[in-house]
């Protein structure tokens, strides 16, 4: 038997719904096999079964041709089966070394835990795999590319022979992405399988074999790679045609809407994280800032919404300086804004889908007169927004906590476009969605442009800034360092610029001067 | 009590409940209501049921039939357990501590056909007799007994809450150290609880590290960290001289640490004696409706106790006995407040 | 000084040895992601049961009583916690709900039984309480002697003993990274093939001996009986102790240690002539004011474990 | 999926009381009483007559008030320990006021729940202005502030309000929830006005916390202060705002008994147990204001009737405490009982 693992026939019930209903998936040993489906699919869910997490209610599940019964995460550990969490599965406030051992720690004679051989043992796996993390640095001190490496050594550590990884790449750059495929073909080459959870076909094209296709959560077949395109998975996954270039007028940019001097913002620590930027954003365009994660991009966000202190510097929206506004006062000057983590900023989790609909204006009419609020209001809004924008929710009374990800997602753009700001400040909006999401997203943003508004677009995905953006500036180290177009520059020059690299030497011409 | 399922449709109006009851010596009933400290405090609750019951002894009468108290367990019982005790008939009805004066206020006005008694305090009304104790007396004596035991010349009180009764107890106690030795300096602390022993035993510890051989607590549960840090010395150093000086009942017990006792003397408050004598007066017909009784020496209601007789050596007893005599004599009077305290002690 | 401090010491000493054993319990079940409220209630149970063990057995274990008597506190504790565990852990009740409940289980069992046992609301004194000693050798050195070694409660000095084992296991060990792994983040723990639920269940065991053991020695140290005013408000201070030292062992002693000082200071200053003409309430209030102030000035934020307070249900986002 | 919430809402709560009842029944037969007479005792206690009920209505007052208090904190994600010390507070000040201003009723007695409200809020204040500027943990400040208002409290009654006395006088009328036609017709319990009072409070949070946009931020500070920053929600205003009203409620329930119950204020040696008893009414009463009024309604008639139990029984007073924490622990236990409940619906099928 060839097959490292067999999940047959799995079926697995939530209260109100059936995430897995029949679904079949074989891996072979030392392939990497991919599992694609829509938000909301099974995925997870199928992926967190095999790993003891979740018992089915139905199906068997086989190691090497040997029927298991995986109970808990421990067992399928035992049978050599490690996953990465879509959520990482890291606790903050310990060291690197602290949480692979987490649950295996080697110890001394007298008990105590044997930090040293942990650490020895942590480096050599990191030197064979070149999966290079810093043993003694705290989780939340490092990137998020980092901890995902901590969370594959954390597999290997124990002693994993198949690896499951779900959605890696969804919060990882360009650059990390790169490095992770080159970890994934190094794992191969040892002798691991990977089951990997992406809705990039362009990466399952890149690195996988074979792919199984899950819509609803049931399974709709699997597939070699090297007899298909791109084209039909998704229309597998979704089960219609999917355009993957996203089709657009060209823009026509009116009047200065965002302003912004020398920006300075630093840190709880005094350290600058943006360094004397400036940017301008018009009415009718997609302005795309392109930059490798950590260059201040999330700074530059909050110190335009408000969520952040300003050191030095202007911002104006609409000719008004807004610098230094409290968020309410900003978004009250016309700013919408799509945030970059869609749990900790976007959402209310414990408010129904309704009352997180409102979350922006529930102090105006009509949604209440003198602090009264009017539910009948909110929720005729909720309803037509989540019609509009396709949120899939049992109700509008559903805690948002319940939804996907990527319904999630679809009710904070819905709530923030609906406001038709003059600005709309998108952080990586398609993240982790699946790509009917983000086809949907992309042109919502491009409806919001040609209706005259301004849009300022911050994403990691090349692709998408390349796709969407009317205009690019690159940012590095604080700065925007170069202002291109699409038309005239491709990514391997992004890439450079992202780099650090100059414009001169990245052979682009800078379109701003 | 428990045929109160029968009374209630009679008790509508107070005015009968008590009208015939003067004459009927045989079925003449009492019941007290006690204070958050409860039945077994140890100190004046346990007293004045201990009065009750001897009372209901003598006269062949049970608890629950004829006498009974009514336990509160916080400031709200106070009402429901007069009401409650009302409600079931009894003829007289006392209410233990200073802390049921307006409750009792209340119901007395009420129910001015039922007879009342409160200990430890005043109250205005015809139906009522008020009880109150010569503590400052008690204190006074054992304050002089202190002042003959000392060796070190420094003397502590610890009192519960800063309140005109412990007061009393407070002035008594430096009047008597006083009269015996104006150099005897006593220190007062105030622990702002009857039951807070942490804060007594911090106290005490303070004190006697500090010189300090007598104290003389008027506090409770608190006491019982004073006790628990002077038996602690004790037991470390059996050669120590230290004392405790008890309140409101014979603390000797307390004081037990091997064979050793700290318990110098208490200043006993007989309720029970109160309780007693006044139940008994009214079973007589002759309750001393809205007068204001004060217990004393002369009524055996204030006593210094001398159970620990290696301490109270006959000279101390004597020098106790002497300035008693004093007292009866209305020779000395002894201040009640820290007003007639500083003017005592001028007088000096 | 030195006499000031040698009056101050050893009562700061006795005063928090209760609190440091109550509040170690506190940080391993906080640190667990269990929140304990009921520590109040663990301590009246442990007061309760060293007490009546005490009162019941002074014949037969002579001078050992009072140690047997904690341990059969801390051993009573540990069960009757499991009541807390049973609802918050398995039943994911609200812990703080579950918490209040145990207070007032505990003060009523106590009362109850004591009025059932003893027909009246109070035990008697206990004959073989814990009493003062020097400590052999080190109470003869000069100067520190006098002030740590003299006339202490050996419990004291366990309870200090006992905040740095408990920083080692929390800190150094395997039980105690998966303990604090488990009050962080409980499904990273459940992944690495930690039981949640048993992690927690030890950690609120734990609190529950240390709450009896805090209780046991508090009435055996310091109050002698058992009543229903015989503990009051201190599990309350043993759960600020846990806050104000971050729910890190050796914090939560050191804050028991400062409410400790701060007692003791506003007592024997009435003593220190500068300040004897302080109005007597500022010096009550002088502890409490003196906490937040220390609170607001240099501690400030405290983050407590992520998951504190959380239920933890298997499979959940 | 809602109905059979609204079902389990109204059946857990009802099988925990009855599963408590049973539980302290047996208590009562393994310590040798009568859990007949207990319990008609305890009946007796808390409806036996007039008296009784007026008095039953008298502590559930302040323990409704208390209860929105706590719940009210809780609501934006803050634990209020400091109920207790707001009702001291609030009880001085309302019998302060009561006794230092003299004006006709209409005015007076507003002003007296007024100021008594604001004395709580200020309690209130302190805890909050710290968690919100510095993030001291509202738990150990409310505490503090306890013993604090405790002490101080006693100090200005000695000091300030009498000459060295225990007690104040008693306030004028025209500051007074007493009222003699209440007292007549409950046989002179000491029922008040005032819980017409805290049952419109309880209206009032409702209001305030269901129906508002002020509750609304507040329940989002709660969940989630980082979403209710992005969404222009001032987070240190609303944290503080919360403390204040839970305040105002806790002091008010001090006003209960200032103005209410006893008409003076005492030195206390130790704590009300209001406020205490007050974070078991909100937890019991599911933090909603509905919950509240029926938990403070239970809490009340099971401590009144207790009363009686000793007297009529024999039976400890502390029974009714076992048997309220078994009460706490069970609807606290939902969880389980739920699962038995629907396990059993379904073997019904
Ligand atoms: N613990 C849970 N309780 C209830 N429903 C759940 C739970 N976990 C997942 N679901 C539901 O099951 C379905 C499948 O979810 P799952 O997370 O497996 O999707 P996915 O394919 O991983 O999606 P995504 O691409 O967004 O990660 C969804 O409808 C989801 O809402
Ligand atoms: N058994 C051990 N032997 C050697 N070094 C250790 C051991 N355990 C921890 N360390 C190291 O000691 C340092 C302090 O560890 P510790 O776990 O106490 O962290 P901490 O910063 O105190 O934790 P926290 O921030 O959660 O309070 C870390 O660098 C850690 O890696
Ligand atoms: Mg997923
Ligand atoms: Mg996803």
């Amino acid at each position: 038997m060839d097959h490292v693992i067999e999940m047959l026939n799995i079926r697995k019930e939530f209260p109100g719904i059936v995430a897995n209903d029949n679904i079949t998936v074989q891996v072979k040993q030392g392939e990497i096999h991919a599992l694609l489906g829509e938000n909301g699919a099974g995925k997870s869910t199928l992926m967190n079964v095999l790993f003891g997490l979740y018992q089915p209610e139905q199906g068997e599940i086989r190691v090497k041709g040997e029927k298991v019964n995986i109970t808990n995460p421990n067992i399928a550990n035992d049978y050599g089966i490690g996953m990465v969490h879509q959520h990482f599965m890291l606790v903050e406030p310990f060291t690197v070394t602290q949480n692979i051992i987490l649950g295996s720690e080697p110890t001394t004679k007298s008990g105590k835990i044997n930090i040293k051989k942990a650490e020895r043992e942590i480096q050599e796996l990191s030197d064979r795999y070149g999966l290079k993390v810093d043993p003694t640095a705290k989780i939340s001190d490092i990137s998020v590319g980092m901890q995902q490496r901590v969370e594959i050594l954390k597999t290997l550590y124990r002693g994993a022979e198949v690896l499951i990884f779900d959605e890696p790449t969804a919060v990882l750059t360009p650059q990390e992405i790169n490095e992770l495929i080159e970890i994934m073909r190094s794992l191969i080459k040892e002798g691991k399988s990977i089951i990997l959870i992406t809705h990039k076909l362009k990466e399952i094209m890149e690195v996988c074999d074979r792919c199984t296709v899950i819509r609803k959560g049931k399974g709709i077949g699997t597939v070699n790679i090297k007899d298909t395109t791109t084209n039909e998975l998704a229309s597998l996954m979704v089960g219609r045609e999917v355009s993957f270039h996203t089709e657009k007028k060209k823009a026509v940019p009116g009047q200065t809407i965002l302003e912004i001097e020398n920006l300075l913002v630093k840190d709880a620590r005094k350290v600058d994280l943006v360094k004397g930027l400036n940017l301008e954003v018009k009415a009718g365009e997609i302005v795309g800032i392109a930059g490798v994660d950590g260059n201040g991009q999330s700074e530059l966000i909050e110190a335009i919404t408000g969520l952040r202190k300003a050191n030095s510097g202007s911002i104006k929206l609409n000719n008004k300086a807004i610098t230094n506004l409290n968020p309410r006062k900003v978004t009250e000057s016309g700013l919408g804004h799509i945030p970059q983590d869609r749990h900790k900023y976007g959402l209310v989790l414990d408010y129904p889908v309704a009352e997180n609909m409102v979350l922006q204006t529930y102090y105006k009419k009509p949604y209440s007169k003198a602090t009264v609020l009017n539910f009948k209001e909110v929720y005729d809004k909720a309803e037509s927004l989540i019609k509009e924008y396709d949120v899939r929710t049992p109700s509008a009374s559903t805690l948002a906590r319940a939804l996907s990800g990527g319904n999630q997602q679809k009710a904070i753009i819905g709530r923030e476009v609906d406001r038709s700001p003059d600005l709309l400040i998108a952080a990586q909006p398609t993240r982790g969605l699946d790509v009917g999401a983000i086809e949907f997203i992309h042109k919502k943003l491009i409806e919001e442009r040609d209706k005259g508004k301004a849009i300022l677009l911050v994403s990691f995905e090349l692709d998408e800034i390349m796709d969407v953006s009317d205009r690019i500036a690159v940012m590095f180290d604080g700065k925007i360092v170069a202002n291109v177009t699409p038309e005239n520059t491709n990514e391997q020059q992004l890439g450079l610029l992202m780099a650090g690299s100059q414009l001169s030497e990245a052979g682009v011409h800078n379109d701003s001067e | 009590a428990c045929g109160s399922g029968s009374d209630k449709e009679e008790k509508e109006s107070s005015g009968d409940s008590g009208s015939s009851k003067e004459a009927a010596n045989e079925d003449f009933s009492a019941a007290m209501v006690t204070d958050i400290g409860g039945v077994d405090d140890k100190s004046f609750n346990q007293s004045a049921w201990e009065g009750l019951q001897e009372w209901g002894k003598e006269n062949g009468l049970e608890k629950g039939n004829g006498f009974d108290y009514a336990q509160s367990n916080e400031k709200a019982d106070y009402i429901p357990n007069l009401n409650r005790l009302i409600r079931d008939e009894y003829d007289l009805i006392f209410g233990i501590g200073f802390e049921l004066k307006e409750d009792l206020q209340k119901v007395a006005k009420q129910y001015p056909d039922t007879h009342f008694a409160i200990v430890d305090d005043t109250i205005e009304a015809d139906n009522a007799v008020s009880i109150t104790f010569k503590e400052h007396i008690g204190s006074f004596l054992v304050g002089v007994a202190a002042a003959q035991k000392t060796e070190t010349n420094k003397l502590g009180f610890v009192g519960g809450v800063d309140s005109p009764l412990i007061n009393k107890f407070e002035s008594g106690f430096i009047a008597g150290a006083k009269s015996v030795n104006p150099d005897i300096e006593v220190e007062v602390e105030y622990a702002e609880s009857f039951g807070d022993p942490a804060k007594g035993k911090i106290i005490a510890s303070n004190m006697y590290n500090n010189g300090i051989d007598i104290i003389y607590h008027a506090s409770g549960g608190t006491g019982n960290g004073v006790f628990n840090e002077a038996k602690d010395i004790k037991q470390n150093d059996p050669e120590r001289k230290i004392w405790v000086i008890g309140v409101d009942r014979d603390q000797h017990e307390e004081g037990q640490i091997g064979d050793h006792n700290v318990t110098l003397t208490s200043m006993v408050k007989r309720v029970d004696v109160a309780v007693k004598n006044v139940t008994e007066q009214a079973m007589n017909g002759e309750f001393p409706g809205g007068e204001k009784l004060e217990f004393g020496l002369e009524e055996d209601a204030i006593n210094v106790a001398t159970t620990n007789e290696d301490a109270m050596t006959k000279e101390i007893v004597d020098s106790v006995n002497e300035w008693k005599e004093k007292i009866l004599n209305g020779d000395v009077e002894v201040p009640q407040t820290h007003e007639e305290l500083k003017g005592f002690i001028d007088s000096l | 000084m030195i006499d000031i401090l040698q009056s101050l010491i050893p009562t700061v000493l006795f005063f928090s040895a209760p609190l440091i054993f109550t509040a170690l319990g506190g940080v391993f079940s906080e640190r667990s992601g269990v929140v304990n409220i009921g520590l109040e209630g663990l301590m009246v149970m442990g007061a309760f049961v060293g007490i009546v063990f005490n009162l019941t057995f002074a014949d037969v274990f002579g001078s050992w009583t009072p140690w047997v008597s904690i341990i059969v506190a801390t051993f009573i504790g540990a069960i009757f916690s499991i009541i807390h565990a049973v609802a918050s852990v398995s039943f994911r009740a609200n812990q703080v709900v579950s918490g209040v409940a145990i207070n007032m289980l505990a003060l009523g069992i106590g009362v109850y039984l004591t009025k059932q046992w003893y027909g009246k609301g109070q035990t008697d004194m206990v004959s073989e309480p814990f009493f003062r000693t020097d400590i052999p050798i080190l109470a003869d050195i000069p100067i520190i002697g006098p002030i740590f070694f003299q006339g202490i409660y050996v419990t004291s000095y366990i309870a200090i003993i006992f905040a740095f084992i408990a920083w080692y296991v929390l800190y150094r060990t395997p039980f105690g990274l998966r303990l604090r792994a488990v009050g962080e983040h409980p499904m990273a723990a459940d992944t690495n093939g930690i039981n949640v639920y048993r992690m927690r269940y030890i950690a609120v065991i734990l609190s529950g001996a240390l709450g009896g053991l805090g209780g046991s020695v508090f009435a055996l140290t310091i109050v002698s009986n058992f009543s229903h005013s015989t503990i009051v408000g201190q599990g309350f201070m043993a759960l600020a102790a846990v806050i104000f030292g971050k729910w890190h062992p050796l914090g939560a002693m050191g804050a028991a240690l400062f409410f400790g000082l701060a007692q003791s200071l506003s007592v024997v200053s009435g003593g220190i002539p500068v300040l004897q003409d302080v109005p007597q309430v500022f010096l009550l209030i002088a502890p409490y004011v003196l906490t937040i102030l220390a609170l607001a000035g240099f501690i400030g934020r405290a983050e407590a474990p992520r998951a504190n307070g959380e239920p933890y249900i298997k499979g959940s986002r | 999926m809602t109905q059979n919430n609204r079902l389990f809402g109204i059946l857990v709560p009802v099988i925990s009381v009855l599963l408590g009842l049973l539980a302290g029944a047996i208590i009562m037969l393994v310590s040798g009483y009568s859990p007949i007479e207990g319990y008609a005792a305890l009946w007796n206690g808390a409806f036996g007559d007039a008296f009784t009920i007026g008095e039953t209505i008298r502590r559930i007052t302040p323990l409704i008030l208390t209860g929105l208090a706590v719940a009210f904190a809780f609501r934006s994600g803050l634990f209020n320990i400091g109920a207790e010390g707001q009702v001291i507070v609030g009880w001085l000040a309302a019998v302060w006021v009561g006794l230092a201003v003299d004006a006709p009723m209409i005015l007076h007695l507003p002003l007296v729940l007024i100021v008594a409200m604001l004395a709580g809020a200020l309690w209130g204040f302190v805890p909050g202005l710290l968690k919100a500027k510095l993030g001291v943990h509202e738990v150990i400040v409310t505490i503090m502030m306890n013993y604090i208002a405790l002490f101080i409290t006693n100090e200005i009654i000695r000091n300030v309000l009498t000459e060295q006395e225990t007690t104040t006088e008693a306030i004028p009328a025209t500051a007074s929830l007493a009222s003699e036609w209440l007292q007549t017709l409950t046989f002179f319990s000491r029922m008040h006005y005032g819980i017409l009072v805290a049952l419109f409070a309880a209206i009032i949070m409702w209001f305030i916390v269901q129906r508002t946009t002020i509750g609304y931020e507040l329940k989002a500070v709660g969940f989630n202060q980082h979403a209710s920053r992005y969404a222009g929600m001032n987070v240190s205003k609303n944290i503080i705002l919360s403390m204040v009203i839970s305040g105002a409620f806790a002091g008010l329930a001090g006003a209960m008994e200032g103005v209410g119950t006893y008409g003076t204020i005492s030195v206390m040696s130790g704590f009300t147990n209001l406020g205490f008893d007050g974070i078991a009414v909100a937890l019991l009463g599911s933090n909603n204001a509905l919950g509240v009024v029926l938990a403070a309604i239970l809490f009340g008639v099971l401590k009144e009737g207790a009363g009686q139990m000793p007297t009529s029984a024999g039976v400890p007073t502390e029974l009714v405490d076992i048997i309220i924490a078994l009460i706490i622990f069970f609807v606290a236990s939902s969880y389980i009982i739920r699962w038995f409940l629907l396990r059993f619906k379904k073997e019904g099928k």
